[in-house]
């Protein structure tokens, strides 16, 4: 495993406010989401990311517009970080034509091929092996892409995940397995669901080169992900790239976390917010913040107006796009 | 009588089995302290503590297979799948071990396996949270394949599942888990393979599973309205199937709509249609009618949903095609 | 008109599909020198290379995983899953994920990925080794599924697997590879969703699949000796199912013999009886008749195996119950 | 992972001498099988072990009798040195009553539940999830009792392994997974088949104990199962037991082996037979050997004259035993 040092290259101030902004993006729609839930608008059961900004940002930032990406159920954050707009996400949260998957998927199934998501998955570990396959024909057609699976620590307890990295290490295809480690696989912690809690030991089995980050900061998680995609792309294999990271709220929405050691939500929302720590980071006066946030809030509620104002599907439109 | 849900006649059974015996115990993700997904197993864990009530990672076919262990070590293992969809990981070992076992070994071995699982659309879950595959579990001989429909019935026979020697597959219904209903005061085993009339009438049979048994029932009483008597059964064990009660009812209305939500197509109801077609052909005046999910996945937005998967009125429709007359006797 | 086996057919087609397009490859376990555990793809690796006829470690979900991920990108994957026992291996993949992808995606992705398997009894691999799971697929929206039993239709409708934007599985027959028939010069692709009528006839039809397509035409000429005119029929695709072919068939012969290896209960068969029953219901003057594989695993010793599995004998009672007189006539 | 030394404790001659017995009685019956398979009278197709079976004998020999094994399509001399009899194994080869699954289960299904045996399976890594729970089962009931699998170098692939690896540590049951390592999966290479060639990497991932030995010498392989099978049996945990050996015959009876590099067959029968190894170690003088060998060879000929004077099944048995 390489130790990564958060390189002192450093990003920009200017890179850095501009990863704070989408961060802040994510949490106001990840926050405005509940809301909406808790009102009653929104079909169907949702995940949020609230506290794993950091990753999907870090991470997204680092991939090229040709790489591609597969997500999870807890894919909002995965989806606007790689670039499809709020109004298409919230859009395809309410079950309208104009949303990223046109209404046929839902929030667990979030897909904007044009900016390489291969989609969300609600099943855990599914894609995985498409990854691997995706990787594959990169490599056969000599394409300098990547492929990217994101992931969850309880992800990495099926046989997907286990085929997959075998698959890809054999192969020695461009692909790089991003494993979010929050800790917790719904109300499974990780004691109860893994019996490691280095998860870069899971690539050993493989051979695999693997390189751990912790994921409340930004600029570490953006180098830790620029190496291990650079690693990939150049041919020299596969990587897991662990990021170690908090999920500040229940596994939906909803959840009453009765599961939860008391007391942990709150600490680690004082000391683990990767928002709070990039806001310090950059010292943003409150000024600043009031007009970043006030920006990304209008944004999201703009997304919630855009969604209701969407086209219900017709009853029979579910009839298509069952084959190509 | 106590009123029970049907999410508290399956905890119910449950806790009984274990309080009385030591070789029946749970696993399957997220059942102790979360109570599973839909809260099923809520509480147990406090009575029961993690070992009998066990969380397990994300390893569908594992789970599965250290249940088989356990059983041909003579425990009776509950398995909790927390989706159906999930079923597809952990089939190799259902069909291949679970199934297999005791013939291969030439009656050497019992595997007393319990899988519960459940499914059900209705609620917008999306494409991979809702399927219905309790069909492809009849065409594997060596399983039991079971489909309650109301809190009686999956009490009575949750606990013969636990007590058979055979590998038994659950079915729940997401939307069934809140439903109501008295219950015996004391837990009455129900015996694999014996429909249940749940409403007798003159002029067609409908033979439905799971939700669709009530929607059915719904069908029934508005055809009555408009002068159609509805015979409602619920087979409740699809595998081993009450052939005889289902045939019995046909010859006596000469019309049959076989209905579940699943998709039509290879669903359940061919088999049953085809069951009675050729035992009850000459007494059938109409074709059999078959109602299930129209043939695509299940989209997420709600008004694409309710156009695939079949409701009452969809029943009701099936119910006037086989009496040769359209809704409302025009 | 050179003459091909199916073993050969099936290479052909490979062969020919990998030399005009490089999207198209090949994975799978021992595909490679050995040429897969049929020897179907023999001789390939030697022409193609270890790139595009890839051996694969054993991992059935990921390799069918793999080939999702490689035809979301525009290849032609066709992988291999030595037998159809190991699909339930790779069943979340297929069900969840190949034919779900266009659909929840709102039209954005195609899965252009072919699937090939074989299973079938007949030669006493025993009960992991021979199970016919074709019915459980075309349960499934969004999936293709094939089952060619002659030289020349394996040929022209693998190609047009391959060629199809979706997930495509296709079934063969371990008994099958070494049929022989003359083919077509240049390969013609067959379009799915077209029944071929076999043999005509005018007193039964019997719709078959796989092996029971040339145990049924046994039967036929054996019927026809007796005075039974036979009329057989093979669907070829199952999803898409050319369900006019069938009715239009049993519409002019008002009798039908449905037959597969696969076990009867809740087999293709039934799908197939339930159309029938349902479009041609004035049109019968006899119960469909399902021959299949009797419900039990696949025993090992032959004289068992021989006694579950379907043969032209018992498609020929088949033939003799549905016109309603006995065998010799007595 | 712990080095095992071949302990210097020491076998005595007579026990030593038995597992040659052993040893021996499993590569006759075996060339009985190839011979009476390529004579045309046994059904279906076969998996013999020649040149693995100072594993089956080592291994089961450190087991208890109240022990239970699972094994694999490669079944007989793990059955044969589980101490079913040569005519069972024999007469099921056959498809007779009489063979240890009654006729219905073949080569590939070999099980003798009396003998701890719970079934020999056709499917790569079937059989190690039900290790896993019969081994809970133990720990449930508190009984001293180890459950260990056999399985194959191609079967650390498969996610079965991985599943049942992680619950197997996860739930510290006494479990042993023993794998044969041969080098090969049917005809793909272990290069072609797994990125590592050192297999107790792959209990890495699960922080698993694991023992590593060399599989052509019975001594250190019943001394490392030994420690293996003690280590479960105390409750310190499964292991991964990687025994790397030989296949020094086809995958299947009749392979023609195609895919195997000229000359390596021919110089591992002459260097690694496991057979030859441990009559060299005992200093068997050729009369020793003679009359040792024509005691098996007529056992193995019996078990052909039971098994052809087996009952055969009727038919209609086959309906049976489908439920309990
Ligand atoms: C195969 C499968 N099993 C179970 C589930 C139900 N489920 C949804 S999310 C989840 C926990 C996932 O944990 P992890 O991979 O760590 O992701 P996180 O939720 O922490 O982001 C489970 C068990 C599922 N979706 N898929
Ligand atoms: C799940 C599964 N896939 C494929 C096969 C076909 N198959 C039988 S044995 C074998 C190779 C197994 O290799 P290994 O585990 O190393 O055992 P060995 O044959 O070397 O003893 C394969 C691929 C199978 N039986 N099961
Ligand atoms: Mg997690
Ligand atoms: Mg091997």
């Amino acid at each position: 495993m390489a130790k990564v040092e958060a390189k002192k290259k450093g990003l920009s101030d200017e890179r850095l406010r501009d990863f704070l902004r989408e961060m802040l993006l994510i949490r106001r729609f990840e926050e405005k989401v509940e809301e909406r839930f808790k009102a009653g608008e929104l079909p169907g059961f949702l995940h949020v990311a609230i506290g794993q900004e950091a990753v999907a940002v870090g991470v997204c930032a680092a991939l090229e517009e040709d790489d591609v990406i597969a997500s999870t159920h807890r894919a909002h954050g995965h989806t606007l970080a790689r670039g499809t707009s709020p109004n298409a996400v919230m859009a395809e949260l309410y079950g309208k034509l104009e949303g990223c998957s046109h209404g046929y998927g839902g929030s667990m199934h979030l897909y904007d091929v044009e900016r390489g998501n291969l989609g969300a998955n609600a099943v855990v570990g599914g894609g995985l092996p498409a990854i691997t396959g995706a990787a594959l024909a990169f490599k056969f057609r000599k394409e300098p892409r990547v492929a990217l699976a994101f992931f969850g620590d309880g992800a990495t307890n099926i046989g997907t995940f286990h085929e997959s990295m075998n698959l890809a290490q054999l192969w020695n295809v461009p692909a790089v397995f991003c494993l979010e480690n929050n800790w917790w696989a719904e109300s499974t912690p990780n004691s109860q669901h893994s019996p490691i809690t280095d998860f870069t030991q899971r690539a050993v089995a493989y051979g695999m080169h693997s390189i751990k980050v912790g994921g409340q900061e930004v600029e570490p998680v953006y180098d830790a992900a620029s190496e291990a995609i650079d690693h990939a792309r150049r041919g020299d294999g596969p990587v897991l790239l662990v990021v170690d990271t908090y999920r500040l709220v229940g596994h939906y929405v909803g959840d009453p976390q009765v599961y939860r050691p008391k007391g942990e939500l709150q600490k680690l929302r004082e000391t683990q917010d990767p928002i709070t720590k990039l806001r310090g980071r950059l010292g943003l006066s409150d000024e600043e913040w009031e007009q970043l946030d006030g920006e990304v809030t209008r944004e999201v509620e703009e997304s919630v107006e855009f969604a209701k104002n969407g086209t219900d599907p017709a009853p029979e439109d579910a009839l298509k796009n069952v084959y190509a | 009588m106590p009123e029970l849900t049907y999410r508290e006649a399956v905890r119910d059974t449950l806790a009984t089995a274990m309080r009385q015996d030591s070789d029946v115990f749970l696993m399957g993700e997220d059942i102790a302290e979360m109570g599973g997904s839909m809260g099923v197993t809520h509480g147990l864990v406090d009575e029961f503590g993690p070992e009998r009530v066990r969380n397990t990672p994300i390893s569908e076919i594992a789970i599965v297979g250290a249940g088989i262990g356990a059983a041909m070590q003579g425990m009776r293992p509950v398995v909790e799948i927390m989706y159906e969809d999930f079923l597809t990981l952990s089939t190799e070992q259902i069909v291949n071990q679970a199934a297999k076992h005791r013939y291969m070994s030439g009656g050497q071995l019992k595997v007393p396996l319990t899988i519960r699982t459940q499914g059900g659309a209705g609620w917008s879950p999306g494409a991979q949270h809702a399927q219905q595959l309790e069909a492809w579990f009849v065409h594997i001989p060596g399983l039991k394949v079971i489909f309650p429909s109301t809190p009686t019935d999956v009490r009575g026979m949750l606990w013969s599942a636990i007590y058979d020697d055979n590998p038994v597959i659950v079915f729940e219904h997401r939307l069934l888990y809140p439903v109501k209903e008295d219950v015996p005061e004391k837990l009455e085993p129900i015996l694999f393979g014996e429909a249940r009339v749940v409403r007798e009438g003159e002029d067609v049979t409908v033979i439905a599973t799971g939700p669709m048994v009530h929607r059915s029932l719904e069908a029934a009483e508005e055809a009555g309205r408009n002068g159609v008597s509805v015979e409602v059964i619920d087979p409740r064990s699809l595998q081993p199937l009450d052939e005889e009660t289902l045939v019995t009812s046909v010859k006596k209305t000469n019309r049959c709509v076989v209905t579940h939500e699943a998709v039509t197509r290879m669903g359940f109801g061919a088999e049953v249609a085809s069951v009675i077609q050729y035992q009850a052909f000459d007494w059938l005046d109409a074709p059999i009618e078959r109602v299930g999910a129209k043939f695509a996945p299940l989209a997420f937005a709600p008004v694409m949903e309710q156009f695939l998967i079949p409701d009452s009125e969809d029943v009701l429709e099936g119910i006037y095609r086989t009496v040769g007359r359209k809704r409302n006797g025009d």
